[in-house]
């Protein structure tokens, strides 16, 4: 049977790796059985170690724990520990911190479905008249937010989507490729050389004017009308040799 | 929670904003016959028109919308004055941001992004040293491309064009989507 | 047509949009108090829950606004593509919760609850208006202190930070049970 496997990017931290250990060994969290937490972590760092490059905050705390370890080791100090010389006990800290940790660690999941639950309600543009109208006003700059223009921008395109609904369009599907290669050849000869895919299928409204678009951009490559070049992952295009004489 | 056809309707036509939907589109949505939903419709063109209420639902050539009654106006019209524009006004701020992520552009491609004219806004921001003239497109009419300045950078606190925040990319998305629905 | 006061407030956040509108604009443009009008705005906050409506009326911090219901969602992604919904990774959404409920609060303090770095996160999170600096900490070194957004509160449909769920208490008798369930 294979075993059910986790790995260290499902942990958000060595806390939330402690968590897990603890919820998964049973190990009650109140009355922290230290030997068997750390026992467990080293463990599980070490099988992890190969795949993966263990961040250096799941080492601090390794660290951490092994001193706590050693130091239960060592025979107590006979010295009568004095008031002010009072430390909190690292395993009282850590208990601490772990139950802090799941607090945090449980509201976010509550505040996740918040989050979910809104994502579904939208919005409406402000309307237009509004924006002209402040427009009238005179404008003062002062200093822009980069998140602002961000949003400006998704604004513009998401509006942009609403003019643009999508539609079936049977017609144009029906297109051909040479009806389509007509087009691009006629389309090209406006467009700044190197261009886009994206520059070619400007005006496609549905996927199969999509798929026609591409094979298209096929066959005017064959026909050397149109080259192309990889740069970075990224197709530019440019007219091809025989272009001007073609048209 | 659950709410009622006529409820649906109308959130669908609220997000729709000014564009408006059309009854086909309402009507393949909501997988019923137009006929029918058009009688909710009628319905609720009669509700908005009373004076409880600040919008009504108009339909222009079968695009259905809510448009806010004119008695609103007047006071929209002194929020505005009251508030004037602090900071730049949010078409400014389109007008920008398109510029910055779509440069150099020209202003029929701005106009097309952001659907309303916008010769005045280019004017005005070449005034202010934020955007300027970047020579000519090879297109027909050769028209003027625009591009942002190094004001404009320092505005928005951006060492250079690099560091604009990603853009999601929604067009693409939008083109696959219904064929295979 | 005379319409009333409540029609005319309707109106205005209508008009108004995903911008939303502020009580004291409210208050300033109509010329009544904030109280006043706060009480017209809670009675349309309940009337609107109704689901015989499309849209709710929603307050981020006095700011007033519109937002369709979750049901109709689906129906509109019938019709567009909507923006892919925005993810927020479990190392985001711990990061915001700790400074939500401990704010304002230094990226030292955050990364000691965490047990992490988050020098990336914080960033991430400024750029995306969710989080903004509040000015500095007293103590050595003078860091800065962070605080949420408005834009955080919108996002999670909090009216203000008071609204936020507390925080579990795990008692010790509970024990494992409650805090693993």
């Amino acid at each position: 049977m294979q075993k059910f496997t986790v790995t260290l990017e499902q942990f958000t931290g060595p806390l939330d790796l402690m968590l897990h250990l603890i919820k998964e060994k049973k190990l009650d969290l109140f009355d922290l059985a230290m030997d068997v937490l750390i026992e467990q972590y080293i463990q599980y760092l070490n099988a992890v170690e190969n795949k993966l490059e263990i961040a250096s905050e799941y080492l601090y705390e390794l660290a951490a724990l092994l001193e706590y370890k050693s130091k239960k080791c060592l025979p107590a100090d006979p010295k009568p520990l004095e008031v002010n010389d009072y430390e909190e006990d690292p395993k009282d800290a850590l208990v601490r911190r772990l139950i802090e940790y799941q607090q945090f660690k449980d509201i976010s999941q509550l505040l996740n479905e918040r989050f979910l639950e809104r994502q579904k309600q939208l919005e409406k543009p402000i309307e237009r008249q509004i924006i002209q109208l402040a427009d009238d006003e005179n404008i003062r700059f002062t200093q822009g937010n980069q998140s602002d223009l961000l949003k400006a921008m998704q604004k513009c395109l998401e509006r942009f989507n609403y003019t643009h609904p999508m539609q079936v369009k049977i017609t144009k599907t029906e297109l051909s490729i040479d009806d389509r290669s007509d087009q691009l050849i006629a389309m090209i000869m406006n467009l700044v050389e190197p261009f886009s895919f994206d520059d070619m299928i400007q005006d496609v409204q549905d996927r199969g004017v999509l798929i026609v678009t591409f094979l298209a951009i096929l066959e005017l490559n064959r026909r050397n009308l149109l080259s192309f070049s990889f740069n970075d992952l990224e197709v530019h295009f440019k007219r091809g040799d025989a272009y001007g004489y073609n048209t | 929670m659950d709410i009622t056809l006529k409820a649906i309707i109308e959130g669908i036509i609220f997000v729709f904003g000014e564009e408006g939907i059309s009854l086909m589109q309402l009507s393949e949505a909501l997988d019923l016959g137009e006929d029918y939903i058009r009688n909710i419709l009628d319905e609720m063109v009669k509700e908005y028109q009373s004076e409880d209420r600040g919008f009504e639902l108009i339909s222009v050539q079968d695009r259905y919308k809510f448009i806010s009654k004119a008695a609103v106006h007047d006071y929209v019209q002194r929020i505005i004055t009251l508030t004037k524009s602090r900071q730049l006004s949010q078409s400014a701020l389109e007008t920008l941001a398109i510029i910055a992520y779509k440069q150099p552009i020209t202003r029929m491609e701005i106009e097309e992004i952001r659907g309303v004219g916008c010769e005045m806004m280019l004017k005005k921001l070449q005034a202010q040293d934020l955007i300027r003239e970047a020579g000519r497109s090879e297109s027909a009419g050769r028209p003027i491309l625009y591009e942002i300045t190094e004001e404009f950078l320092d505005l928005f606190k951006l060492m250079s064009l690099n560091e604009l925040p990603n853009l999601p990319n929604y067009q693409e998305e939008s083109s696959e989507h219904q064929l295979f629905e």
